[in-house]
């Protein structure tokens, strides 16, 4: 609850180097996160959240455990690890907690993507 | 704290309490014998008053009453008990979409037993089309069961009109009038309805008590076997205290309380349309219950908005898809055509006699900062709020294929 | 006035007012949401605390309770509900001659709809014979519904011993447990019974809620449709008030009560053995409810007594023809071979709580000189008590080709 | 109730001058009337009754209406009168309150098939 009332990190980066948009809300809830990477190091995270109770608390429990980690760090971040650390979620709530955990790789997947293509132009000289 | 969750259920009024009271600590014979000893006497006088006062207040004979432990078991009673009371005249059944389960469930398990069911769609203010209905109507149609009142939109229904037109080719017509009875008051009589349900929880009366009305010569078989009480239609002891816990809800209902309910709800109508943005009024803009406002607000889920409310001390209630255990969003914001996202954003007001004006300043005024900070981080743009029909047919075929993992 | 009609309802006890008051009025909410607001959440609070409260009482999870509005429903789900689920295994049920209503006619219905009954008849104890019902269980036996105790005439059935029986055979046990609830203890883990009634009004609880413990593992169909409260078993919206005063009434029922209540009724023994002259105790001698005495008393007839009884300020129940609308007499006391004239004579006497010696005292030297003013007046002679059973089946053939004219 | 509570004439005559029986115990009541007359008056009556409140209090009824009538007027004793004397027996009553006034007509066949045989003895001489 207390993720709820004040849940962290919520909102837009534009100038975002990884974006992740998981969900569709036809069918319920709808994420998308967004990262600023430095250093191999996630700097900055902020997540827009469309859906239930559930989905904004692990947004922000989420979008808090990533902040300062390696991108290989944060990788290891699962669903599991965001719901034991809210512990107890109702069983058909489950789902939604799934949701921060995936835009967060969705996310790390597009700023790799981006930095492959970056590096790949700086090998070319 | 405010209730304003008041279709849900009620607070059982101070009068109601007093009234069962005696039922628990001394009268509380059961009414089984009719030369039975003093407490047996004295509880089957507090039933039969009981009785005398629900007849009353739909100016039916105090033998139509048959005392149930609710909505749902009246509305099981009346569909199943009437379609299998009279199957040798016909296999037809009619409904709308917008029914509550126990009506559309009812409905839908007689079809496994060779009975065949018409569902009538609704249009975007939630009314069925009586000209619709009657071309429905076939020569074996034994059964129509559509309700007065919806309890998530508010919308009447045209239950005189549906009563004359099925009387008039000897259709049984059952109505679950839940919601409306008392706010809008039924005089069977004049109106030839031949079963209504009806329940004490959402009147300030106690929960686990409703009633059926059953007409007299209409065929209705018990669903439940035992005695020989409620004329054989409902075996078993009877909750006698309940009963007159209902009755007394019954008479302590005021003559300008539907007035006052209205009054309130253009209140809170007055005041949201002056306050809030990019929300949208559910149900038809007149033919509404009384003490029922609801909405959907854009860009927003309603299971975030009622637990943020909550914490601010306001109980409402949303058929966000969210709020119920399947994740299945609410059939009726889906059967008047309301986008799946759209839907989510669902929030009820119901109204009671309880409720004050400073009340409803107070929950529009917490309202308006929750549907702010949750638009500032919703993914969602302004949209569009409704989609054609046809979408909405399709999307459905679609989602039924979907499986869970997909809802949220 | 003394209350000694117990086995048809009891007085409700103050502190199960006291804990249903605040769900009257505060936790007034419904339990459909899992993320509802406060009221919802407090008054599903309530609810599952009341489970498992009844779920400890016969050692057993919580999740197999389903909350019904008493003992017809619980009966009624038990046997419809099991039947319909299992009809693919096969089509026979067993029952005693002297279940309670719901039970016979719940199982006699299903006669209609192609399963097969077997009565078993019960000695002049009333006690089934296991030996006989295991020899009536056939290869398609589906379902056997034996009380545990008979409201009546007080007989205890010997459930482990069946529930074992049955359970190895694989074939579902069903009893009633309504009379002997918290009285005689009973452990879920200990004996395999698959369904139990249990219901609040008879011990102190409040009418209108009982409860039906479904094993896990056993297959029983919901009888009314709906939403998907209770485990989809028993749709609508739950008697939470009801729930919470019937968990009450369980948790202050005492460690001595049965103890004191069987004291209590050998004093009602020793007493009557002292000072009345013919008649004779109905029931087991031994194997019998702790608070339930039972009699026939030769030459005159039940109502004349409990109408005097009445005025005397004594509460009792007769199982005379007299006493019931239909004007048929107590099928238990024919069953157990009665002659009818002596059956008509039957007094239950069924003890509380609140029952005292000094009630005792006083009711027996009450009835005395009712009973010798109306012997004066009979026109009967001191008689034979029973006859043959053949003779017995020979009287119900007979009496049940008469019309009602010639019964009284 | 106040008849069932005080009920009148209620036991034998032992020397009884005509005597009704109707109703079974196996079915339900049984009634057994008796009366006494002189002068062609009913002079004495007394009933038994086996069976419930409204035999009881029927049997009360009749007995007084029936005492001091000549037998011609005791013909006249119905049913209706009897359970309109009670006013509102519960319907499923009714036939109890039949049986104390056709017990009452049998206790003058009695009488009369009596008393005829004894005229025709008186006329032999
Ligand atoms: C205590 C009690 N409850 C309920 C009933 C009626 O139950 P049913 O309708 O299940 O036969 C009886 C009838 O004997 C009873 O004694
Ligand atoms: C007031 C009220 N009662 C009862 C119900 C559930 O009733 P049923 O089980 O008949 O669908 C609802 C569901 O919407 C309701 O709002």
């Amino acid at each position: 609850m207390r993720e709820f009332k004040n849940p962290q990190n919520m909102g837009r980066i534009d100038d975002a180097d990884g974006v992740g948009t998981v969900g569709n809300p036809v069918c319920g809830d709808m994420l998308r996160l967004f990262i600023k990477v430095k250093d191999d190091k996630i700097v900055d995270i902020k997540v827009e959240t469309f859906g239930c109770v559930a989905a904004i608390a692990t947004s922000s429990m989420t979008t808090q455990m990533a902040m300062g980690m390696t991108i290989e760090e944060a990788k290891t971040i699962t669903r599991k690890m965001v719901a034991d650390a809210l512990d107890g979620l109702p069983p058909h709530k489950m789902h939604c907690s799934n949701l921060a955990a995936e835009a967060l790789q969705k996310a790390i997947e597009d700023y790799e993507s981006k930095t492959q293509g970056e590096k790949k132009a700086e090998k070319r000289p | 704290m405010a209730f304003l969750d008041n279709a849900s259920s009620t607070r059982v009024d101070e009068r109601v309490i007093e009234a069962m009271l005696p039922y628990f600590r001394e009268s509380y014979g059961t009414a089984g014998m009719e030369l039975g000893h003093s407490r047996d006497v004295a509880a089957m006088k507090g039933l039969e008053n009981a009785r005398k006062v629900i007849a009353e207040s739909i100016n039916a004979d105090p033998l139509t009453i048959v005392f149930t432990s609710g909505q749902t078991e009246s509305n099981n009673l009346a569909i199943q008990g009437a379609a299998l009371a009279n199957k040798d005249h016909g296999k037809h059944i009619i409904t709308s979409s917008i029914e509550v389960m126990s009506v559309l469930q009812a409905c839908k398990a007689l079809e496994k037993d060779g009975f065949e069911l018409d569902i009538l769609d609704v249009d975007e203010n939630g009314l069925v089309d009586v000209g619709q209905l009657k071309k429905k109507i076939r020569k074996d149609t034994i059964l129509v069961s559509i309700q007065h009142a919806n309890g998530e939109i508010g919308t009447v229904q045209p239950i005189e009109e549906i009563a004359r037109m099925t009387s008039a080719r000897g259709v049984i017509f059952h109505t679950d009038a839940t919601q409306s009875y008392l706010k809008i008051p039924v005089d069977i009589q004049a109106v030839p309805i031949n079963l209504m349900t009806m329940d004490a929880h959402v009147i300030h009366g106690p929960k686990g008590i409703g009633a059926l009305f059953v007409r007299k010569g209409t065929r209705v078989e018990r669903i439940m076997e035992g005695g020989d009480e409620e004329r054989r239609l409902r075996p078993g002891v009877q909750n006698i205290p309940g009963a007159v816990g209902f009755a007394e809800a019954v008479k302590i209902w005021g003559k300008d309380e539907s007035d006052n309910l209205l009054s309130l709800r253009h209140y809170v109508e007055q005041k949201m349309s002056t306050t809030l943005e990019d929300y949208r009024v559910t149900g038809h803009p007149v033919k509404r219950l009384p003490n029922l406002f609801s909405m959907v607000v854009e860009q927003i889920e309603g299971e975030s908005m009622l637990v943020e409310l909550d914490m601010d001390g306001y109980a409402i209630s949303t058929g966000s898809a969210c709020s119920s255990k399947t994740l299945q969003g609410s059939h009726v914001l889906k059967a008047i055509g309301l986008r799946p996202e759209i839907a989510h954003g669902s929030v009820r007001v119901s109204l009671s006699r309880f409720n004050t004006k400073e009340q409803i300043d107070g929950f529009v005024e917490a309202l308006v900062p929750i549907v702010n900070r949750l638009r500032q981080f919703s993914p969602l743009k302004r949209g569009e709020y409704f989609m054609a029909k046809s979408e909405a047919k399709h999307e459905e075929q679609e989602s039924s294929s979907d499986d869970d993992q997909s809802l949220g």
